[in-house]
């Protein structure tokens, strides 16, 4: 049994590997979670990046595209892992994905040693947008600390005095606190720490928070983990009591799950389903037409990196052993984003609005999330001096 | 002074419905362990299951409590399928064959539920007069969902030990756990009974599973983690002990939460609040498993050992 | 009995050649991947094979083991993250610790037996890992990423992938060898009574308590190596490697194997990652198949592969 | 050689052990008797280290060992046998006495050189065997040996630690009566070497090979004397002999 394994394994081996770098396509390694239950979110990532090449006729500057996706389990390891394998193995020519900070610091150092041009589609950890900047990285969301912040000028304006602040202990979670506190007034009078991924009931932290009686609270939870901190606060009364301030706790994948509960909770973001321009138009009506669901802002992320990959693509005319022109095409933004148009700062993260977003319930029953108001326009992260690049 | 007490016995009643649910667990799996001598890290899917179970069952039914007793009898059902079909074969295999063969089953009830229900999870909604929060001091309030957590498995917990200490159901369980060969002797079937057993701890593990699911929502893998604390209840109890599993389940919710609530205070006081809010969380968690270690080191058959073992 | 083409010994030595000819294949055609693939199969099959000498040989069930990868590794990722990443200083410093570890955690659980004993390793294994996550000033949870490789004064190089995997496969193999001699020697026989009867050898005189432990630390210096080299390899260390399905998954590969066996662990770490990275390209779902599969392998094939292979040439 | 005094033990509620004395002079073969559930067993556990009694002292050679733990025991010249057969099943029959010899040959911290080569714990093995008779049997697995054999390779495994003094659990228990008569015969062979503390249920054997017979009920002594005595002794034969008849024949 074991020498036809190791024999399957020898055969598998040789036949996995494709003739050497004959460039006839442009491979893109698409990293994200497609396991668990926050494979939700991978999922919505690999259908708009589908449907963004549906919309780019399979190919860019004229060269058939092929995709591959890994699952990196939510796991650090995993990741790299697999950010290696589609590096050695598969030699794409961009990855790009990540959902989660660590993740992504994790998978980093391989990218960059091997100058494979490397889009973050959500992960944004301060490190990357600071001393570990790169040329050869990108994003297509934002960095970590922005969209709390634009939460905590929201709470400015509502006239927070006081608030409680709740999110996991890993490095997206430490950013997201640090970003509401670099924007908000008050006094913080609580500051919880829980255990990711594997804590999913709140019960005591939620005692602390009623026990400490805030203003307001605020909370970073994504994911699963953002529907079960949720229903728990309802269940626990506390939605009547104590406003509640998200970022990246209520979305598309998880309103199904949240249902009335996360009606009339507050949330910033950088891209809202009903943003007026044309590209985002075309993007929200046939990921609806052809999934018969919602995109989440991690889709829009990704159709935008999909777009951003083009865009170098094309700047080459399909010669991707460019590496440099294509860099400096990318730095230019120049595709229409779905998020409206934005520039790229000197760390390669956007230059961008932050939105105010509800949950509604539509005139069809169903419930939505929806543009409110624009809280910061053209907002650049705080580690951007950090960064050596110019 | 006031809100400090308050919050203290809030924080008490968190522990305590969370051992209680580790109890729940906790008692299939010591059952289960004293009686076959099986390692069951399968249990945890049991306790997954319950959670689909009733969901399932409860947008189907449109009753909470009828998806709840459903849930119930189809995680009793799988859990003496499985019995039948796998487990069976386990019996008197050393504990590194058990951990193996039940790892595998893990592995494979994971994988059918993704594909049965897709990787989402599964809300189980409650009830208008459960999801609300009532009064249980003056000014203090307490979701009454947890409230009924607490009945309900303080209920299961007296059935258990009248079942346990006063039938004759009970007293060849007790037996079982003591003495494998006296029961063989006294003509019972074994097979029978060892199947019942083995569905009755799935049905408690779906029951704890069920519970969990309008809090915590149904999701794949969730029954991993919480079977090791589980285990980590079992042994501090005393293997194959149900007054010890429900003492140490009580102890370990209490310790556990009320670490997770007040350590990071008390480190606050020593250090400085970036150093506390980054090692709090590390140092609560692993507050069972330091409650373990003692107690193995100072009795290392755990706290209620049960004799002939 | 004493011949040499059994079937068992064809699979081994087979495997054997495959291992020490994959780099001038993988040199021959430039596709690094399988390098980096067989590259951490070897690793694990180190640490396997430093459990098997306490689980296979002495019959002490650690579910805790994969917690002595994260303490070599976040050793050597410690010391590079400081400053310090000369291996003459990291690689002892990284046994030590381990071998520190090991004594006081086997001081304490080797006072229990059976499930107890499984489940006390377990403990130790989380808060080693919860401790893990609490270093802030290196990752956390989200672990550390290793920017410069141990230094070895130029002796090797371990950024050369090559030489990397030859270091491993020749440490594989000497630790094979270790164990080979060690379980033969007086200590060895000792560590074997105790498994298969611990009460009979404390009445025909032996402390048994202090073999054992010797054991526990020799196994806990192993896989600290393993860990160290794991942390080389992947650039990167977090407490994730620690996690407790990680230790079972040592001793699935053990199992798997062959309990007991020499080259069990390494049979069962190339089987168990192969047969991971072969059905997760087929499909999807593919625990669904190695779940029952595992289960398969337990009630029906007693001795793993290596049971199965030798029974092959008894029959 | 070995004394005891005032031992008690309680298990629950029973006494196991009620304030046995007994003692055992040099060369002496030693026989205690009693039917089941009088406490045997507890007291070879307490001989043995493997139980530790309420009260009472056990003396070896003069010196206090109540406290000692078991491997202590044995290295000071104490050597027992075991009831239920407890051999290594997996050793061959070499293996196994050779392990008896290297206990007692120096510390095991002895990580290189291959254990079965060595001449130092072969040599005595195979003595150890031929004393016992099962020399030819030396290179089979122990757990193809027949049962009387494991009983054999059990003193064996005793003789071989090179004891002052053998404790044996009912080395004659499940045997048939040509096993038992070479037991008896190597036990005859044995007495006058050793001192030796049986434990034993044939009556034909212990009245035979006895200087002196201690006959325990209820964890209690209620007769010791040499087998004459014991024969004559009235409560003896109401209190045990005759239940251990009716037990027999019933």
């Amino acid at each position: 049994m074991s020498k036809t394994l190791i024999a399957a394994g020898a055969l598998m081996v040789c036949v996995s590997q494709p003739a050497l770098a004959q460039q006839k396509s442009v491979k893109i390694g698409f990293v994200s979670t497609f396991s668990g239950p926050t494979a939700v979110i991978g999922n919505d990532m690999r259908n708009s990046f589908d449907l963004a090449l549906d919309h780019l006729g399979r190919k860019m500057g004229g060269l058939p595209v092929e995709v591959i996706y890994e699952d990196d389990q939510q796991k650090p390891e995993v990741g790299k892992q697999k950010t290696e394998k589609l590096i050695e193995s598969d030699h794409v020519d961009f990855i790009v994905g990540y959902i989660w900070s660590n993740v992504l610091l994790a998978s980093l150092k391989p990218a960059l040693d091997s100058k494979t041009i490397m889009i973050s589609a959500n992960a944004g950890p301060s490190q990357i947008a600071g001393e570990l900047c790169s040329s050869y990285f990108f994003s297509t969301s934002w960095q970590n600390d922005q969209t709390p912040a634009a939460v905590g000028l929201y709470m400015n304006q509502e006239g927070v005095k006081n608030a409680y602040l709740v999110g996991p202990n890993y490095a997206a979670g430490k950013d997201m606190l640090t970003g509401v506190k670099a924007t908000f007034w008050g006094k913080i009078v609580g500051e919880e720490y829980t255990r990711w991924p594997d804590q999913l009931d709140f019960s005591a932290e939620l005692s602390k928070v009623r026990a400490a009686k805030p203003d307001a609270v605020f909370v970073f939870y994504p994911g699963a983990a953002g529907v079960q901190f949720l229903n728990q606060y309802v269940q626990a009364g506390l939605k009547s009591q104590i406003p509640l301030y998200t970022a990246f706790t209520i979305d598309e994948t998880t309103l199904p799950r949240q249902g009335e509960n996360a009606i009339g909770i507050p949330g910033a973001q950088e891209w809202v389903n009903d943003l007026p321009n044309d590209a985002n138009k075309k993007f929200v009506a046939d990921y609806k037409a052809k999934y018969k669901a919602s995109p989440s802002f991690y889709g829009a992320q990704s159709y935008d990196a999909a777009n951003l990959v083009n865009s170098a693509v094309v700047a080459v005319n399909g010669d991707v052993a460019k590496k440099a022109d294509m860099i400096k095409a990318m730095e230019k933004a120049d595709f229409a984003s779905v998020r409206g148009s934005f520039r790229y700062g000197n760390n390669h993260f956007p230059i961008q609005n932050f939105y105010l977003q509800d949950v509604v319930k539509g005139p069809d029953g169903m419930l939505g999330l929806k543009t409110v108001a624009t809280i910061v326009k053209d907002d650049q992260d705080g580690f951007h001096d950090k960064c050596a690049m110019k | 002074m006031r809100d400090e007490v308050i919050l203290l016995i809030e924080q008490c009643l968190n522990g305590l419905q969370f051992g209680l649910l580790l109890f729940l667990l906790a008692a299939g799996l010591t059952l289960v362990f004293g009686i076959m001598d099986l390692v069951n890290l399968a249990h945890g899917s049991f306790y997954m299951l319950g959670a689909y179970f009733a969901a399932t069952f409860a947008a189907l039914t449109e009753s909470f409590v009828l998806g709840a007793v459903l849930a119930l009898v189809a995680t009793f059902v799988v859990g003496m399928a499985v019995e039948l079909i796998a487990v069976r074969k386990l019996y008197g295999r050393d504990h590194l064959d058990h951990v193996l063969g039940t790892f595998g089953l893990i592995l494979f009830f994971n994988e059918l539920v993704r594909l049965v229900w897709g990787p989402a999870g599964m809300n189980l909604p409650l009830p208008p007069f459960l999801s609300t929060s009532i009064e249980i001091l003056p000014d203090v309030y307490y979701p009454t969902y947890r409230i009924a957590i607490i009945v309900v498995a303080l209920a299961v917990a007296l059935l258990l030990y009248i079942v346990v200490m006063r039938t004759r159901v009970g007293m060849l369980i007790r037996a079982g756990a003591s003495n494998r060969e006296m029961v063989g002797a006294l003509g019972i079937n074994i097979r029978l009974l060892y199947t019942l057993v083995f569905g009755v701890g799935a049905a408690l593990a779906g029951l704890a599973g069920l519970i969990q699911a309008p809090i915590l929502t149904a999701q794949i893998g969730m029954g991993e983690n919480i079977l090791i604390v589980a285990l980590v209840v079992i042994i501090i109890g005393g293997i194959g002990s149900i007054r010890g599993a429900f003492i140490a389940a009580i102890f370990v919710g209490l310790v556990d939460t009320i670490g997770r609530a007040f350590l990071p205070e008390v480190f606050r006081m020593v250090m400085t609040p970036a150093a506390a809010s980054a090692l709090a969380p590390a140092l609560s968690s692993m507050l069972i498993y330091l409650l373990m270690a003692v107690v193995l080191v100072l009795r290392p058959q755990g706290l209620f050992p049960v004799d002939g073992k | 009995m004493n011949a040499v083409f059994t079937a068992r010994n064809l699979v081994i030595g087979a495997l054997l050649v495959f291992l020490a000819l994959l780099p001038i294949y993988v040199v021959a055609t430039g596709q690094f991947f399988p390098l980096t693939l067989f590259t951490r199969i070897v690793i694990l099959a180190l640490a396997a094979t430093s459990l098997n000498l306490i689980l296979g040989y002495g019959g002490m069930v650690s579910f805790g083991h994969a917690a002595y990868l994260g303490v070599g590794g976040y050793v050597v990722g410690i010391l590079a993250k400081e400053g310090i990443t000369s291996g003459f200083a990291q690689w002892p410093l990284a046994l030590a610790v381990c071998a520190l570890f090991a004594l006081v955690v086997g001081a304490l659980c080797l006072r229990t037996r059976g499930v107890y004993f499984i489940m006390i390793t377990l403990a130790f294994a989380q808060m080693i890992y919860y401790v893990a996550v609490g270093l802030d000033r290196y990752g956390g949870d989200d672990g550390l990423t290793i920017y410069r490789r141990s230094q070895f004064a130029g002796l090797i190089d371990l950024s050369g992938k090559v030489q990397f995997y030859y270091l491993c496969l020749a440490l594989l193999l000497a630790a094979i060898w270790i164990v080979s001699r060690l379980v033969n020697s007086r200590f060895g026989m000792v560590i074997r009574g105790s498994r298969s009867n611990d009460r009979r050898m404390r009445a025909i005189g032996f402390p048994i308590f202090r073999y054992r432990l010797a054991g526990f630390v020799i196994a806990g210096m192993m896989c600290g190596l393993a860990g160290a080299l794991l942390a080389n390899h992947t650039d990167f260390i977090s407490p994730a490697v620690m996690h407790w399905t990680r230790s079972g998954d040592l001793i699935v590969m053990i199992v798997l194997g062959g309990v007991g066996s020499l080259f069990g662990p390494l049979i069962g770490a190339v089987t168990l990652l192969m047969l991971e990275e072969g059905l997760s390209r087929v499909t999807e779902y593919w625990q669904i198949i190695v779940g029952p599969l595992l289960l398969f392998i337990v009630v029906y094939a007693h001795g793993g592969i290596d049971g199965i292979l030798a029974s092959l040439h008894r029959g | 050689m070995l004394q005891i005094r005032d031992l008690t033990k309680r298990f629950g509620g029973v006494l196991a052990s009620d304030g046995i004395s007994l003692e055992v002079p040099v060369g002496e073969l030693h026989a205690i008797i009693g039917p089941n559930g009088a406490g045997k067993s507890t007291l070879i556990g307490q001989l043995a280290g493997e139980i530790s009694p309420e009260k009472g002292q056990i003396f070896f050679n003069g010196c206090d060992i109540t406290r000692l733990p078991t491997h202590r025991r044995s290295a000071l010249g104490l050597a027992r046998s075991f009831q239920i057969t407890s051999l290594f099943l997996d050793f061959t029959v070499l293996d196994n006495v050779a392990l008896a010899v290297q206990a007692h040959a120096g510390h095991s911290f002895r990580f290189w050189q291959p254990a079965r080569k060595e001449a130092k714990l072969r040599g005595p093995a195979r003595a150890a065997l031929a004393r016992v008779g099962l020399e030819s049997r030396a290179d089979v697995i122990c757990a193809n040996l027949s049962h009387g054999e494991h009983r054999q390779l059990e003193i064996a495994m005793a003789l071989a630690t090179a004891p002052c003094m053998l404790v044996l659990d009912e080395p004659m228990a499940g045997m048939g009566p040509d096993e038992s008569a070479r037991m008896i015969a190597l036990l005859g062979e044995l007495k006058g070497e050793q001192t030796i503390l049986l434990i034993e249920h044939d009556m034909d054997a212990v009245f035979r090979l006895a200087d002196r017979i201690t006959v325990m009920v209820d964890g209690r002594v209620i007769a010791c004397g040499t087998p004459d005595v014991i024969r004559a002794d009235a409560e003896v034969r109401q209190a045990y002999l005759g239940v251990h008849k009716a037990r027999h024949h019933g």
